[in-house]
């Protein structure tokens, strides 16, 4: 039997790590199992609202819900309502990055540190939003800065963690080569530690993100503004005005961000694994 | 097919049973374009069943390649490689491979394990096998307690413990001491004749080639190609220290040598 | 914080944080800010600054904190910050909108004899329209307990979840404010308890103004110009139902992204009256009823009410005045 | 100069890593940094209070609140709360682990799987818990199982993320090694994959107990029921009631429950990382 | 202090001032109770500065630990090393220990960029030193996509990077082929010359260490302790084929042989 034939056998095996074929190949290799989830998803919805399971205005058609985000497309409250929650989301995740990377580092090699607060930061990742909101409004008053307050709280703790379990993980072989090259402390830091645990890194931060995101919806509530929309007032909102329709549409909105997010982190993950050897 | 092709084709076929491995016009590229390594170009091998093949060449040549080729772990870019009877030829990596989450005792019987070799039977072959690579007492040891040395012999364990009629060792005693060597030389050679195993060896050392080996290919450097293939026609037992082994060493590295000087190092 | 500001001189400018919330029974401050009658009552110079919650723990937060200085809000809320606050940080000068409750219910169900066994949705445990279910059910013989057992299971709930899960099965009935009220009608529900007809004259706060205690002794003239707007915005309201429809919506269209429907709110609307009393026996009868229904620490609600001001301005403008 | 006065300037580098001395010795080092850490929030805490920067009823006195805190333990209710939500947690948790870790190995494997929901994993994540508050009741009624599947949506998928940055990093070297020992498919993931993708495995559990945790707190509002008090329910009640000194008093319990969650996590790592000669 | 002391200390001092290395008793255990492995107990050992020293001893018997305490990267558990000057050894380890994330001019490179080389110095040295090990055109490649030799070759440029004055090697040349390990010979024999290293070198090929070495030093095992220490009295240069080396190898090998025999191997 030939060899091609054995590994043959490994093909699934070797699933995402082949990079061969043609762009147009790998364009579409890339696509068609996203058109096909799609179409599953819509297909399945499509269906149950025929089967006639809950009434329309409990769970809508999609045609409904999409000719409800063409409508809200067309508004620039819709895309004001993005661009808000997006810079926010990204100044919060920015000062999150920020803190949570330092804080990450200083616990991960500072043993009393370690001691007194590696256990902190998960807690306080379990915290949830609403208990912040006291603190945030006592500390920030009715401002941006009491929505940040919230999203660092949210997105820190898990950006610290990545980084903690990033170091634990760098291989000690390459810790002491970069010691014998004389590398101390902050050098160290720079040149062996940081690049080592970029991996977990990188997965931190879209953790971190995730939190980050989520705990924006929820802190957005803590300041309304008039003729400033914002994607997690606008959730709540349709919420309350038990909106199916519109729940779903901003769902969807959430959703595509979501995606959009993920494929950042993604490139700058599989860029990584490359220069690794690892894709 | 009729009945005289089948009488016509069986002397040839038998012929052709006997070859345990045959590389035809095997290719291999890394990347594509401007930055395209042709590791190995064209080669054609065979190796008959039973038989010890040493591979030498230069740093960079090729040799890992090829033994990543055989083993199915790589596809040529051209060519075909054919192991008979589809059995997936054993390989030892140039670096030790160990899993740092199992002991020594736990990476030697994995292969074991995979072949759902039952408990007790398992843990009598792995101390054999620990034994054979004289590292008996370390069955409970993990991987970071082990020097680089120790850490090659648990490979080699682990690999024995595969079974496969063909084995691919890629420098298997590169970290060893001479005298462990000596020692594991004679191990390795009892157990090739006790399974009737086929070897295609990487080394860097002519010597333990000509020690080792029935033959001896040497393969040139970008692209890799075969460039010359002796016969070691010297009896086993052999020793290493014997005028004979150093006689067949002095001629390959002599050619080594002229090969090596050919691409400019 | 710039809350406690010192008392102001004739000339000082005052800057008054003022909330609510983008909802149907804060249409009063809707309105007074949007057609400026606050504005124009409170004069050059008192900037007023509008601030949107999303609920009442939020608004009184605020409040405490020192983030605003009044706020409209519901009852609820309001006993909660003077119980807290053991009657220090807050005081209630006005009234806004009463009325906006149902207790509506799957259309089977035609009484209170029907209910046993039955699962039941308030907005949550201990709140206005929880305290009137609960009570309600006492006096027909129903027994509840806080945790939810007794004949009756009552699931304190969000509001908007209320609508899906009745409109699912997954409730028999809610006793809800408006908007949701409607809501559930429209669903298929049926309003077997219009609050209105349980108080005297149809009449219970539903939403009232609140002001920090430091506000209103630092600058009683400008709660006093607070007021007087919000009467006038009442007055509109009352006038021109319509267009003050239309504002509110639009309003709330601009907070959460999303006008709400017109018919709704119009529905809505019927059920709510826009005032300037308190109707503070409604919320001391409230805090009566939790009590007996053992959801309420006895709590002295004397001194809430500061209706001074409230009683000047109607006073000045020949209306009648207003009683604790 | 000797090598040891060199070697001691990389103490601080070797911080968690150095694992000597008795265990009395061992013991005091992982616990003074935790009580002066205590002692140091506590005693801002404690200052502010004094200053009279605010008022009592939005900052109370550390006093108070742990008087607050000992007169609930005294209650039988509170102990049903913690109870029950930890129990829904750990069920939760299970689901979320049990489907996480499915998906994530299928995704990291399988390429048009990947293609497909890849970037929908990270997007799930994102999606805020009340978004899923209508279809939990559309699917389950008002039942626990509705807040399962909060828990389960909120938890699953930064698990599964934790599985695929695992997978995306083990070691080609080792991967080859097991494929050449005739590990294939499930086997290959059993005995290679898994255990080599175990740290960042345990990284996303942790992530992912944060998350379930959280979605839980927010999710059993959804679900008020009998005789059943519950710690999210306890918090969004007293938070209702602006009682600040609860509020706090069961921020502290959620802490504690998350510094308790967090040891188990961290007990697992370290031994990981012990047996991998990483500690 | 008095006057008479000071002078009577002075010219002992300058003797161990020659001293680039200094080792008195030292012992390094492992692990606690009664899994603890002796690896080393009470070595001595002084190395001259500018001397080239060679380790050798049998698979596992603490070489490799040797040199990681000397180079500061571990406390021995007794005794103590004095390194002359208090300057970090560079060291060579076993393992390429290549960095992933860095080209292969990157990992050259770090210890330069450490020590604040401005670029273009730095360029201009990394080209260099990989010219040396004979991977001029591999700069821009990543470790990944290297062969075994060629890593360990980088390994040994990026340790040459370093400038210490005193050097650490663990096997340098141990996965490479004859020939370009004998122009490695002469490289690192040209620069030790050059730049007046101090060089401790562990290596398994005893040729290796007679062809380099002004001392052999031989370690036992378990617990490693040093049992010969052999001055080679060949002129230098030498070539690692001579009758010498063969000589000087021989009486290294056979005491080594008796020493692995000894403890049962
Ligand atoms: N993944 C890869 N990408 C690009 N080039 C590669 C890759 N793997 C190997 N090469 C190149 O292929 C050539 C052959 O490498 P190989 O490892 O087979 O050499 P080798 O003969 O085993 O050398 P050594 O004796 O040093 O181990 C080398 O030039 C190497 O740089
Ligand atoms: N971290 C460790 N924990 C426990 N034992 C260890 C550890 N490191 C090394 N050892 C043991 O110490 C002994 C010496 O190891 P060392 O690596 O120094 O040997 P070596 O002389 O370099 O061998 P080789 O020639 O095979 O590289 C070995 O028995 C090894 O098992
Ligand atoms: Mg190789
Ligand atoms: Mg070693």
């Amino acid at each position: 039997m030939a060899a091609d034939t054995l590994s043959g056998l490994d093909a699934l095996d070797l699933a995402g790590r082949e990079s061969g074929g043609s762009t147009l190949s790998r364009v579409w290799a890339a696509t068609w199992p996203k058109v096909l989830a799609l179409a599953f998803v819509l297909g399945i919805w499509q269906v149950v609202y025929w089967s006639g399971w809950r009434e329309p205005w409990v769970l809508p058609e999609p045609r409904e819900v999409f000719a409800d985000l063409a409508r809200a497309t067309a508004t620039a409250d819709f895309w004001h309502a993005i661009a808000t929650t997006l810079r926010r989301g990204l100044v919060g995740f920015a000062l999150a990055a920020g803190i949570g990377l330092v804080l990450g580092a200083a616990v991960a090699r500072v043993a009393p540190l370690r001691a007194a607060l590696g256990s902190a930061i998960t807690a306080l990742q379990t915290m949830p939003s609403i208990a912040w909101f006291p603190l945030a409004i006592l500390l920030f008053q009715i401002s941006e800065n009491a929505i940040l307050f919230v999203v660092v709280l949210g997105a820190a703790p898990s950006i610290a963690n990545g980084v903690i379990s990033g170091v634990d993980y760098v291989p000690p072989l390459l810790l002491r080569a970069g010691r014998n090259f004389g590398a101390r402390g902050l050098a160290l830091y720079r040149y062996v530690v940081a690049p080592a645990s970029l991996p977990a890194i990188v997965s931190g931060l879209k953790q971190g993100w995730a939190f980050a995101w989520r705990s924006l919806l929820a802190g957005e509530l803590l300041v309304i503004i008039a003729h400033r929309p914002a994607l997690g007032v606008r959730l709540q909102g349709l919420r309350e005005q038990n909106d199916a329709v519109g729940v779903i549409s901003t769902m969807i909105v959430i959703f595509v961000i979501g995606v959009l997010a993920d494929t950042v982190f993604s490139y700058a993950d599989r860029r990584l694994r490359r220069a690794w050897g690892l894709a | 097919m009729t009945a005289e092709d089948v009488a016509s084709v069986l002397p040839e076929r038998a012929a052709a049973e006997r070859l345990a491995l045959t590389l035809a016009g095997v290719s291999k590229v890394f990347g594509r374009g401007p930055a395209a390594v042709h590791a190995l170009d064209k080669v054609s091998l065979t190796v008959a069943a039973g038989e010890f093949v040493c591979l030498v060449g230069a740093s960079g040549c090729g040799k890992s390649t090829l033994l990543s080729l055989v083993a199915g772990l790589d596809q040529p870019t051209g060519g075909t490689i054919d192991v008979a009877g589809g059995a997936r030829p054993g390989l030892m990596f140039q670096e030790p491979a160990l899993f740092p989450w199992l002991t020594v005792a736990g990476n030697v019987g994995l292969p074991l394990r995979l072949r759902k070799v039952p408990r007790a039977e398992r843990a009598v072959r792995v101390s054999a096998l620990l034994r054979t690579v004289h590292l008996a007492e370390f069955g409970k040891r993990r991987p970071h307690q082990l020097s680089g040395g120790m850490r090659q012999r648990v490979a080699m364990a682990r690999t024995l413990a595969l079974d496969t009629p063909v084995l691919l060792m890629d420098e298997p005693f590169g970290a060893l001491d001479a005298m462990t060597r000596d020692i594991l030389h004679d191990e390795i050679e009892r157990i090739w004749q006790e399974r009737a195993l086929t070897v295609l060896f990487v080394t860097h050392n002519v010597r333990e080639a000509a020690r080792l080996g029935d033959r001896i290919v040497l393969l040139s450097s970008r692209p890799g190609r075969v460039v010359a293939d002796w016969r070691v026609e010297v009896p086993r037992p052999r020793r290493i220290d014997s005028p004979e082994i150093a006689a067949v060493a002095a001629e390959v590295t002599d050619r080594l040598r002229e090969e090596v000087r050919r691409h400019g190092r | 914080g710039g809350s406690p500001q010192k008392a102001s001189g004739a000339g000082d400018p005052v800057t008054l944080r003022l909330g609510y919330f983008p909802n149907l029974t804060h249409a009063t401050p809707i309105v007074g800010i949007k057609k400026n009658f606050y504005a124009d009552k409170l004069g050059r110079n008192v900037a007023i600054e509008a601030k949107t919650f999303n609920a009442g723990p939020e608004a009184v937060e605020a409040l405490f904190s020192g983030a605003v200085d009044a706020t409209y809000i519901g009852p609820n809320p309001t006993v909660n910050a003077w119980q807290k606050s053991k009657g220090q940080a807050v005081r209630v000068v006005a009234g806004a909108a009463s009325g906006g409750a149902a207790f509506v219910v799957k259309p089977d169900i035609t009484g209170p004899e029907q209910l046993k066994g039955k699962k039941i949705a308030s907005p949550q445990l201990g709140n206005t329209q929880d305290v009137a279910l609960r009570y309600w059910l006492k006096q027909h013989g129903l027994n509840t307990t806080k945790e939810g057992g007794g004949d009756i299971t009552i699931l304190p709930q969000a509001n908007a979840d209320t609508v899906t899960a009745f409109g699912t099965g997954a409730i028999d009935g809610a006793w809800v404010p408006e908007p949701f009220a409607s809501r559930l009608v429209k669903a298929g529900g049926k309003v077997l308890v219009d609050e209105r007809d349980l108080w005297p004259g149809g009449k219970f706060v539903v939403t009232n103004l609140l002001v920090s205690t430091k506000f209103l002794k630092a600058h009683p003239d400008v709660v006093k110009n607070l007021i007087a707007g919000q009467v006038e915005a009442n007055d509109f309201i009352n006038a021109n139902p319509v267009e003050a429809q239309q504002v509110v919506n639009a309003a709330i269209g601009e907070l959460s992204g999303k006008v709400p429907d017109a018919k709704q709110t119009a529905d809505a609307w019927k059920t709510l009256t826009f005032l300037n009393d308190p109707i503070a026996s409604s919320l001391r009868d409230g805090a009566r009823h939790a009590e007996e229904v053992g959801l309420l620490q006895p709590v002295d609600l004397t001194g809430i009410y500061d209706l001074t001001l409230l009683n000047e301005v109607l006073k000045a403008r020949g209306a009648p005045e207003v009683k604790v």
